[in-house]
């Protein structure tokens, strides 16, 4: 394919105008050792259908939720999309535009901004939220940065291992380099749930912050007010991170709870799993906390002639205005995502996110009981759960070929990140996890 | 149809927002209530959430369609936005990143599950490397500046390992504003050196501010006036001398493609914006996905897990004892990268090569039909853009952001404007390959049009825009009293 | 964004036609030249198509995009076209018709190859039969209108075998002109029966008209005043009995479902159109599907071939020795029919209930709110549509035509006007039960504001639309001296 | 699924409103022997996860031209369609209009349709050309039913046996019920081409109209000049009918032969073969009989500010003004269709139709060589063809089970509408069917 309209005599024309006679005098001026080493080694361009052929094939090598049975969330969930979602991001002025730094001819994509930001607030029960962030991960490391921004002084960040572990560990690397920063693992307890009697010791006068996840990576929901008397007590923040933000139709929301930075993982909310990615991440904090926000705010104003519009703003806090002094470095964050995830919660409302919330729930604990009454198999956890939750399963990697023969992956075993815990799998129970699926991985348990 | 001007004539209702219009107890969603209960202790429940839509689906892509109909966009109007590589979003990409098999692929699958997802991956960093002169890249940071913080925490580790731990990092000072704060974030403190009048860096300024506290220098070529640095090997050289590293900003990257590689220039680390030279669409701020590329003394230090050939499978390799770790959850921004491998077979070594040609033919020839009106702060050969200022309109007292907002006026997007920030007033115009002439005509045309607006009736040309669906926006009002949420008090 | 108004300050560039831009030799479409030759002589060939298009893919999408913004539909307005049923076209349709299982099926591939698309055929004609009330479905006219045409020829075929050859077909004045259309297609001359003042039909006036050349009645029910005809049933005997056939217009089904059948009123033969009751798109005009339903004795005579179920198998019968033949090439409008299926099993049998009384409940609701303002020419009960008429307004000399377009002004699509003939002056309105209270009363106060304008502001009305990208059009040039292709002479 | 957005609260106010209690009240005038049989037995309502799950397993069950082989065409055809055509027919703003009746707010669509039929005229050579019919089918009986109108006393109308056997099937049924008209079969010669001489002496002065494949079902190219001269003599009508339009980029045109009435299935120009439906019919004739033509056409004129501007014309033809005297009585048209061939033909433009057209009669041809050559296969007919053909294939109901298994199919036996044509089978080529495929089709054939 070509996406060059250059005719021959269009390029004739415009070198003539430009006052050169071939396109190579254009590059004359780079150093002609540069330009004879950069020749790209690459095959020939193909047409539009051979493409689509090739990327047929090479989808077709991997295991779809449409041809197989996923149990997994840890992150990723697979849920419902309205198709108008995808109708509403396909259009090109959404997709084609970019950050809107001309309000004037943006109040499309500020608006629906304006609305997400809205959305948000109300989902975590917090005062502001920004456009969001690249993902829940770099979301959790921002919120334990602006904690050390509003925190001065204090130097020390206690994170709970019941956090998903990629997200401690992107906190980690960014905290790398930040010398002055010392990162305390929490430990979790039988309950799956942090360890608050540990927070009540170790959270002190040098603790920025605290983060756990809510629910958190073994679907265990936390109860959060131990820990905010522990923040309380030590005058350090507490910030909740949530991967799986349809259960906050469900559950009491980090701002109910004296939560002061409610961050996460928004692909659950319209955006299909795609690997993992793009989703984006979510940003609620406190009103007094605003100014401190990374990331992208919009806000409200008038025209002229009185007419409501909405426009970037407290960009004072951004790279392009503060430079090295910036709260964050991001610029092009996950926008288009963002919409998605405004056009489902709109779509799905007040209360079919109650709704679609509640069938997970349910659907999630009937399965989990079948599993550990018909199937026998021994919880890891006992504290509550939204829609995922771990169980024992022995042997996992003799027993894993018998479940993918039947096209069913039941689960991700967590001792890939958590030694300690050599047989659990972390299973995922969704509205897109049929009755039938739930019987034959049930029965697929028993068959041993 | 959109909502434009109102006018006395004009009936069409104002745009509500989602929470301003619909009936408590509407939904566009159904699904049956699911029998049995959940054992979530009450005391963790909340009710149904406050104040959030309750409307249905036609009212939704109604709402969302009108919303739409307010932007500006690649495929409605030209948007010469610089810096920005708005070139055309192949549709076709966006048909084959919605395939089941990419868009319905779980991260935490098994490798054998997803080898297709492998392939496509480790192809991609093959395809880049060759592009960018690189030896191995990783593709996990999702934007570009997220590629500046990983590449920064790269050499980083890479000067710790040989305990040569560096404080600052030099930036020039047409540089963007991620790179600087990237830096910050990284831990590291900023050393501005400025650029020479013509906005191109000489070595000897460089040579002034490197000395063995220094980690890195970050240069961006073409540089952000759309000038090639044509001292970037002398620069490297005196970097190196002293034990720095050289960091590439390759958003520029569509002016290079078979022309030079970074990698010749002495460049150690690099990254790139897939959604500027790649053609992934901007989506109104992203998603996007900002790849880092490295030489091979490197290659150990890149996020885990690494993408590896094992036989004829794929798989992930998380053990690499001198990797800065993850810098993002699973494998980056995933459908994009899809996208961008598309394009990359699509156009294959010779499309690549044409484009950045083309790209550099639009904009020398955009730059030759302004120069008669426009002041051009550089007087080098310009690259894929080229950066004008006001300097002749403040004469009239008519300001790059007048010209910008009268633009709208012709239907055309405004160039980046007040960026790069040494040039006063600039004017930064890419009009990308992807446009015709006769585009780049009319936009001419436009502009020349408004510089003589600005002589004939200046003040008309100051109150503009006058067919946009609001006028210029009071954003001092926004950010003194930030009203950031709606509320039903109102607001 | 559109292109609307063209004002002094909007400098917004006209819309060219596609032959108007593009440069000599450009094209949006890449294929490598195919080596060899072919044989064909000399002598049958062509040189390359003079006049087409040399415009590359981006312009062609900004064309067309910029084309779209020209247009109101039904996702950006409310568009209460009477008799068209302007619905929500489910979203989720569109995704479905589009799966390669349905879009890339070819329809000569042998039986075995194409199952689920038989399967799906013969399901949805079982449906149709059970929704409509009649015994046998086919699903291959393109639209009501050709549907038309293969009912009255399966009469006409029915009648001749019974060696019964007639001449005639009644149709009702407030048939829609498709009716007499078709009828004059099939070979029967036409006579006209008046409804009374309330715009129904009585038997009486049937029977008057009813004779053994007859071959049979068209009749729209509910009709195109909105009105049911009560006594269809009557009616119905009156034709029987003197050997004719009943047919009816089945376009204004979304009336009926769950309420009353055809089936059950003495119907014959009806036809559907799957665009208006069952939520396919109309496409700016098509493509939609006409299905014809029958009673059992009228089934040997439907188009071949007929899709049969042998065993678990689904085959073709093309051994039909009375059918009347195809009326179109292949299997009709599949990928309509796919939609319609899907709108089918989506809803299910209460939700197809609900979607008729819900479109009953909106057209009462809005008759009631405009009948104070508004000339109602029948008092009957309304279904889904009401009839008004500019009566009223007609005294300060605006009429349905400017009350229709300052109604553009408002953001809202006219109904449908200047039809039924029978009604001057009418304003046929049909909101279809997929709108909202809200913009059913929004609609209601921009009727009652143009009702008051006109009465203060007659002139400033019947010189609408002042908003639209053009004014009213000059209809009679256009007819005058038609100009109805683009010439390189321009014009 | 419910797509009606009323709630319990809604329905009440509009039911006080309109002085009724019960939704019920609104039916009541209806006799209640109708209403009582009205309950529809059909399955309840399902989710939208339900109905995608239910679709993609019935498409499951077809045969696609992504996963098979095909070599069929035979009036529907296997082409490259860019993305870009369906981004454009997606877009709301033109799927989800009416037919414009109100021009003022249908400019898209009426200036799209302007364009369309004047790549129509472009494309046939043609003078008119109206906005789309329903398909090649009925376009052909239109044809003669147009040719009668304006040929009025002539009774007989000559159709080639080797014009689409569905095609002529539809004239017939078109034609049966007016009693008036006679249809007399032309038989084709050995070269696969309609015989002239037999038209020579058919072709009289009851002669309306003789009408032709152009190519025709065989895929052969009718050389037009001995027609159009026994035509004059008779004073009838040409008309031709295209079932494969790209041809015509190729091929000289109906208009250059001097061609009365061209008309086609567009299907071919960027709409996909979709089981044969939507596609549409396009009809071009010459200048002079614009007012007899069917359906509907697009005139340009101006605004009283002196816009240009479209408008739907000559309406008097039509039925919702004529009634019974219309040119036809079509309304419902295929109008998106036809946008989608404007966006495709748009796209390709001069230079891509030429190269697309020259592709695939390259590749018909050199695929027809190696099956008669390597694989021994007859050919049925000596005449030029673009890019289908027939050949010879003795005992096909025995040998195709082994095509299948290799996801082949040749092509389609003539057998059912040409009894006298047994062993023949018609096999198309077109760019869509790569080196391989081919390779496959003369492997498969070898090995018998
Ligand atoms: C020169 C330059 N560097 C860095 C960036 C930041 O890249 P991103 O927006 O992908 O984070 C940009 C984007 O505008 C840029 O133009
Ligand atoms: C009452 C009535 N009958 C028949 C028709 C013709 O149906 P179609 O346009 O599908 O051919 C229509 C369409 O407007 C109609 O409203």
């Amino acid at each position: 394919m070509r996406y060059t309209p250059h005719t021959p005599s269009d390029k004739e024309q415009m070198l003539r105008a430009i006052g050169l006679s071939r396109i190579e005098e254009l590059v004359e001026h780079i150093p002609a050792a540069l330009r004879e080493k950069a020749k790209i080694a690459l095959p020939e361009g193909l047409t539009e259908v051979a493409v689509k052929k090739k990327m047929v094939a090479l989808a077709g090598k991997n295991a779809t939720a449409q041809d197989w049975h996923f149990f997994l969330g840890g992150g990723i969930y697979h849920h419902a999309i309205p198709s108008a979602v995808d109708a509403i991001i396909s259009r090109a002025e959404f997709a084609t535009s970019y950050t809107p730094y001309q309000p004037e001819v943006s109040q499309g994509t500020l608006t629906a901004m304006y609305e997400f930001q809205t959305l948000i607030c109300q989902l975590t029960g917090m005062e502001v939220a920004n456009a969001g962030v690249y993902d829940g991960a770099s979301a959790a490391a921002e919120a334990v940065l602006m904690a050390r921004r509003v925190q001065d002084g204090r130097r020390r960040i206690l994170v709970s291992r019941a956090l998903h572990p990629q997200y401690r560990s992107v906190i980690a690397t960014y905290l790398r380099n930040l010398h002055d920063l010392e990162m305390v693992e929490i430990p979790f307890t039988e309950s799956g749930a942090t360890d608050a009697e540990f927070i009540a010791k170790a959270a002190d006068d040098r603790t920025a912050c605290v983060v756990v996840g809510y629910p958190n990576f073994f679907g265990v929901i936390e109860d959060l007010a131990p820990l905010r008397a522990a923040c309380d007590r030590a005058g350090a923040l507490l910030v909740t991170v949530t991967t799986e933000p349809l259960s906050l139709a469900l559950l009491k929301p980090p701002g109910d709870w004296g939560v002061d930075i409610a961050v996460g993982e928004g692909q659950s909310l319209g955006v299909p799993m795609t690997l993992g990615g793009p989703g984006f991440g979510f940003f609620a904090a406190q009103k007094k906390f605003v100014r401190s926000l990374p990331g992208r705010l919009v806000g409200e104003t008038v025209d002229a002639a009185g007419r409501r519009g909405f426009v970037l703003t407290l960009s004072t806090r951004e790279q392009h205005i503060r430079r090295e002094k910036a709260t964050s470095n991001i610029c092009t964050s996950q926008s288009l995502c963002a919409l998605a995830a405004t056009v489902f919660m709109s779509i799905l409302g007040k209360q079919g996110m109650r709704r679609l919330a509640e069938v997970n729930a349910r659907r999630a604990h009937a399965a989990r009981t079948r599993l550990i009454q018909e199937a026998g198999l021994a919880p890891v956890f006992s504290g509550p759960f939204f829609n995922e939750f771990a169980l024992k399963v022995s042997g996992w990697s003799e027993r894993r070929g018998r479940f993918f023969a039947n096209r069913i992956v039941p689960g991700a075993p967590l001792a890939e990140w958590y030694p300690e815990l050599p047989d659990a799998l972390l299973i995922c129970v969704t509205e897109m996890n049929e009755e039938e699926e739930i019987e034959q991985l049930v029965r697929t348990f028993i068959a041993r | 149809m959109s909502e434009r001007l109102s006018r006395a004539d004009d009936r069409r209702p104002k745009l509500p927002l989602i929470f301003e219009s619909g009936s408590a107890g509407r939904s566009g969603f159904f699904w049956p209530e699911e029998k049995g209960s959940n054992e979530i202790p009450a005391a963790l429940c909340r009710e149904e959430i406050p104040g959030f839509p309750e409307i249905g689906e036609l009212e939704v892509l109604r709402h969302f369609t009108r919303l739409s109909h307010l932007n500006f966009s690649i495929e409605s109007e030209f948007y010469p936005l610089g810096s920005c590589t708005m070139k055309y979003n192949p549709k076709v990409n966006e048909v084959v990143a919605r395939l089941p098999g990419f868009s319905l692929v779980h991260p935490l699958a098994p490798p054998e599950l997803i080898q297709g997802a492998l392939e496509l991956l480790l192809q991609l960093e093959k395809m880049l490397a060759e592009i960018s002169g690189m030896d191995a890249v990783t593709l996990q940071p999702s934007a570009g500046a997220q590629g500046e913080l990983a590449g920064l925490m790269l050499i980083r580790a890479y000067l710790k390992e040989k305990g040569d731990a560096r404080r600052k990092i030099i930036v020039p000072d047409t540089a963007h504003g991620t790179n600087p704060a990237s830096s910050t974030l990284c831990g590291y403190d900023v050393i501005q050196v400025s650029s020479n009048k013509q906005g191109v860096i000489e070595p000897a300024m460089v040579e002034q501010v490197m000395d063995d506290s220094v980690a890195a220098l970050m240069i961006t070529n073409p540089n952000t006036l759309g000038v090639f640095e044509k001292n970037i090997q002398a620069i490297a050289d005196v970097v190196h001398r002293r034990g720095g590293l050289v960091y590439l900003d390759g958003a520029n990257l569509n002016a290079l493609m078979g022309i030079a590689k970074p990698g010749d220039m002495g460049v150690d680390v690099l990254h790139i914006n897939l959604h500027k030279t790649f053609s992934t669409p901007h989506g109104g701020g992203g998603p996007g996905a900002g790849p880092v590329g490295v030489k091979s003394f490197l290659r150990d230090y890149l996020p885990v897990p690494r993408i590896v050939k094992k036989g004829g499978d794929f798989a992930l390799d998380a053990n690499q004892p001198k990797t800065i770790g993850r810098v993002r959850s699973f494998f980056g921004n995933f459908g994009i990268l899809v996208r961008a491998y598309t394009y990359i077979i699509s156009l294959g070594s010779d499309g690549l090569e044409d484009a950045s040609r083309m790209a550099l033919l639009n904009a020398n020839y955009l730059k030759k039909k302004l120069e008669s009106a426009f002041h051009l702060p550089s007087t080098e050969p310009c690259m894929h853009e080229c950066v004008f200022t006001d300097r002749y309109q403040q004469k009239q007292g008519v300001s790059t952001l007048d010209i910008a907002k009268r633009l709208l006026d012709f239907g055309f997007h405004p160039p980046t404007i007040y960026f790069p920030l040494v040039v006063s007033g600039a004017l930064m115009i890419e009009p990308t390959e992807t446009e015709t002439r006769e585009t780049l005509d009319a936009f001419a045309e436009a502009m020349l049009a408004i510089s003589r607006e600005a002589i004939e009736a200046a003040d008309f040309v100051k109150a503009a825009p006058y067919t946009t669906p609001v006028g210029r926006l009071d954003e001092a009002r926004a950010a003194r009293k930030p009203q950031l949420r709606w509320s039903p008090a109102g607001g």
